[in-house]
């Protein structure tokens, strides 16, 4: 059993994301979909410091520094971009004109609560920038994370232990392990890896999982490439 | 591929149906998407919602609504015009609801609708029979009522310019509720000028952002004798 | 006694506008104001619609539909003009940034409030347009009209009796005979047209008047011209 | 004649006391207000608030204003960065307080200080910390917290383009909370890469009207030695 690396998860979101849809990928993870995006497909990203139709990131020595991300990184734009100041910015986030934002988590509630932005309740410098109102406002939020923290916390949980960025706004959630739907009845599981069992995935997720009947392979996009 | 074009304007008003409510844009005659609304004359609908500043002038346009009697209730800041006294007598038989908002709440409440604001507080009709009935607080000593946002099935939108995603330009003050109502509605239609590469636009000075737009059809003006009922 | 002519209210109250201001001239008698503002001021005018730097009534032949002022009326632009929508445009009315707004009155009590919307309670085509926004919204609202009603009626209240478009908002009444300050302790005369006698003034207004120690006279400007 | 050129920075920077709040426009390093910050660290102003997206970066721009101690307020989105050890340390020993905001519930609360709304209900942040003790409300089944309008007594704004009567535009993301921040203050100072002549700039592209300006200063780059304290 192999899981994916970041880029098998990015590469497998990217397969995801509809013709003509408008995404604002969260900094972290996310941010790597956008190198995955189907040819072919009119995706136009959005970044929420005021953007439509982000581009990839310049060459080196050609970065303009009004060109920026969200997460203050130099990026072009693409033809037929368009640029709006942040009322308007997060209008479009807030008013639910976005098919989709991922978001990199910390816990994801079988419920569709997410914790993504702060560790501790006591955090001096807890940041939230714009995942909150990501997480109110696009019409649906994919989740990427790694299934378990680095020292084996699990994080698809009955409830979340870490401060909230939204209730009930995850509708998927991508991990190096499996791809789980949020449904009504809690957590469904529609892909696991090649080679890990219905047993192994539960036994790294607090909250009951259930598995879809047509569950299949999670496969690393990255390889087939 | 993304295109918003319509292949015609039959296409572009597809699924309007009976009690729709319509947001149309323009103020006067700047801005007023004509070729929908004889698109919308020519299939036949009625019982609309109609959200427009006024109640439209002479035999063109928005007034060619009322004239064919599609409508039966009108959110607007302006009634009163060329159609005063056929409104005025449909009120009264009770076959038009006339809703009155101050101009600067309509522009507001259209505006919410479209950023995922849901209610707000304006000074503006504190105190008068425009805000009666609605909820009120103080703030800094001064009185506001609350408003709440105002959405709508479909915007028609007229345009200088247009890309294939729905990006738009408008010329002088045609601009009004437009971009407003584009994000307002949960199907926005667009006649556009000129219909332009994508690309053509400079970022910085597009209006509205595609994702706000649903449709697209090339503009052509009416002729007088199209609008089915003479001067 | 010569009362002041529609234009003659118009000039006087053009005096009074100081360079820099941006001014809402509302439909009807206050837009007869663009024609006599004094040379050598920088005045921008606003329309409701999305113009901050309306300028004349172009030649005939000259009229674009997209250019249009409040009252639906050809205009231009000035050099240095801007436009906007109408989300804006009230923006810049309710956040008061418009230095100053003139309308045209049916009543105005001395506590400030104003009428000029709408004759009676049951009017089912009472038309408000950007009235109570301007009268919420501008620093100053100076209303023009004529001092008593064509039958006679007066219109300086002690409280109106016709709906009411804004509380408590209006500094100044310029009318055909006299120049008013609405003041915390009521309305206050500044100037009267030559003739005019206090006795009379009062006369012809329900409220109380108080004079200024200056009182001065109000001039004819249009006759100066 | 109406011109908002100031002769000097420090004619821009005129009036500003220990203990204003300031809103500081950018975003990253796009359209931060170098000059104008330059300018007020000359001033030696201090107790400020200011209200930025972010803390700033590096050695200059906003930043500097927290290694020169200026600060000890600061409203935001996203305090954590370069400066995240200094700025946890001062909140620790109570010399610095730090608002986190939602970016979106910023931007909005601006705008709405700028538009004369008082207070208006999102759904951002409702169910979070960040809506604790905050005023809730359903609407369409979904809960919503009241936020009020933020102001301040100055903004900082950098500009592409002014022109003498403070039309503005921006370059690109440079844009950000300018057109909100300028609106939103009693006083807004602009610095302008280019000053244009009056009617330079087409009406229609205009992104910030002169109303919501009050002064205005050529721009020029700040070199590293200026910032008073070395990287």
């Amino acid at each position: 059993m192999t899981p994916l690396t970041r880029e098998g998860i990015a590469a497998r979101v990217a397969q995801d994301i509809q013709d003509g849809w408008h995404v604002n990928l969260g900094i972290g993870m996310p941010e790597g979909v956008a190198n995955f995006l189907p040819e072919g497909r009119d995706i136009l990203l959005h970044s929420e410091n005021g953007i439509l139709g982000m581009g990839p990131t310049p060459p080196a020595g050609e970065e303009d520094e009004s060109l920026v991300n969200a997460g203050k990184k130099p990026i072009t734009m693409i033809t037929g971009a368009s640029i709006f100041d942040h009322a308007m910015s997060f209008g479009i986030i807030r008013g639910g004109h976005l098919e989709l934002c991922c978001l990199g988590g910390y816990q994801v509630a079988s419920n569709g609560d997410l914790a993504n932005w702060s560790v501790t309740d006591d955090d001096p410098i807890a940041s939230v920038g714009g995942a909150m109102d990501l997480a109110a406002g696009a019409q649906r939020i994919w989740v990427m994370m790694q299934h378990n923290s680095k020292n084996g916390d699990k994080r698809l949980l009955d409830a979340c232990t870490m401060p909230l960025t939204g209730q009930g706004c995850v509708k998927r959630v991508y991990t190096d392990l499996a791809v789980i739907d949020v449904t009504p009845e809690g957590f469904l599981v529609t892909e696991m890896v090649d080679g890990m069992t219905q047993e192994e995935l539960q036994n790294r997720s607090e909250a009951k999982l259930r598995f879809a009947e047509g569950c299949g392979t999670l496969p690393d996009l990255t390889k087939a490439a | 591929m993304l295109d918003r074009r319509c292949k015609s304007l039959e296409e572009a008003l597809d699924g309007i149906e009976d009690g729709a409510s319509i947001m149309v844009s323009g103020f006067g005659d700047a801005g007023r998407p004509n070729l929908l609304l004889k698109g919308l004359i020519d299939k036949g609908v009625k019982d609309l919602h109609i959200i427009s500043n006024n109640a439209g002038s002479g035999f063109e346009g928005l007034a060619m609504l009322f004239r064919h009697r599609m409508i039966s209730r009108l959110t607007c800041s302006f009634p009163r015009g060329d159609l005063g006294k056929e409104i005025s007598s449909w009120v009264r038989d009770g076959s038009l609801t006339v809703e009155v908002n101050p101009q600067g709440t309509m522009a507001e409440r259209i505006r919410a609708a479209g950023c995922g604001i849901p209610a707000f507080f304006t000074p503006t009709a504190y105190g008068t029979k425009l805000g009666e009935g609605k909820e009120t607080r103080d703030f800094n000593g001064k009185g506001h009522v609350l408003e709440t946002a105002l959405h709508a099935d479909y915007a028609f939108v007229h345009a200088e310019k247009a890309d294939r995603w729905g990006n738009l330009m408008y010329k002088n003050l045609s601009r009004n509720f437009a971009p407003l109502m584009a994000m307002a509605a949960k199907t926005t239609i667009v006649e556009a000028r000129h219909i332009v590469e994508l690309g053509d636009m400079d970022p910085n000075v597009i209006m509205t952002p595609g994702v706000c737009v649903n449709r697209l059809v090339q503009w052509r003006p009416v002729a007088a004798n199209e609008w089915g009922i003479a001067a």
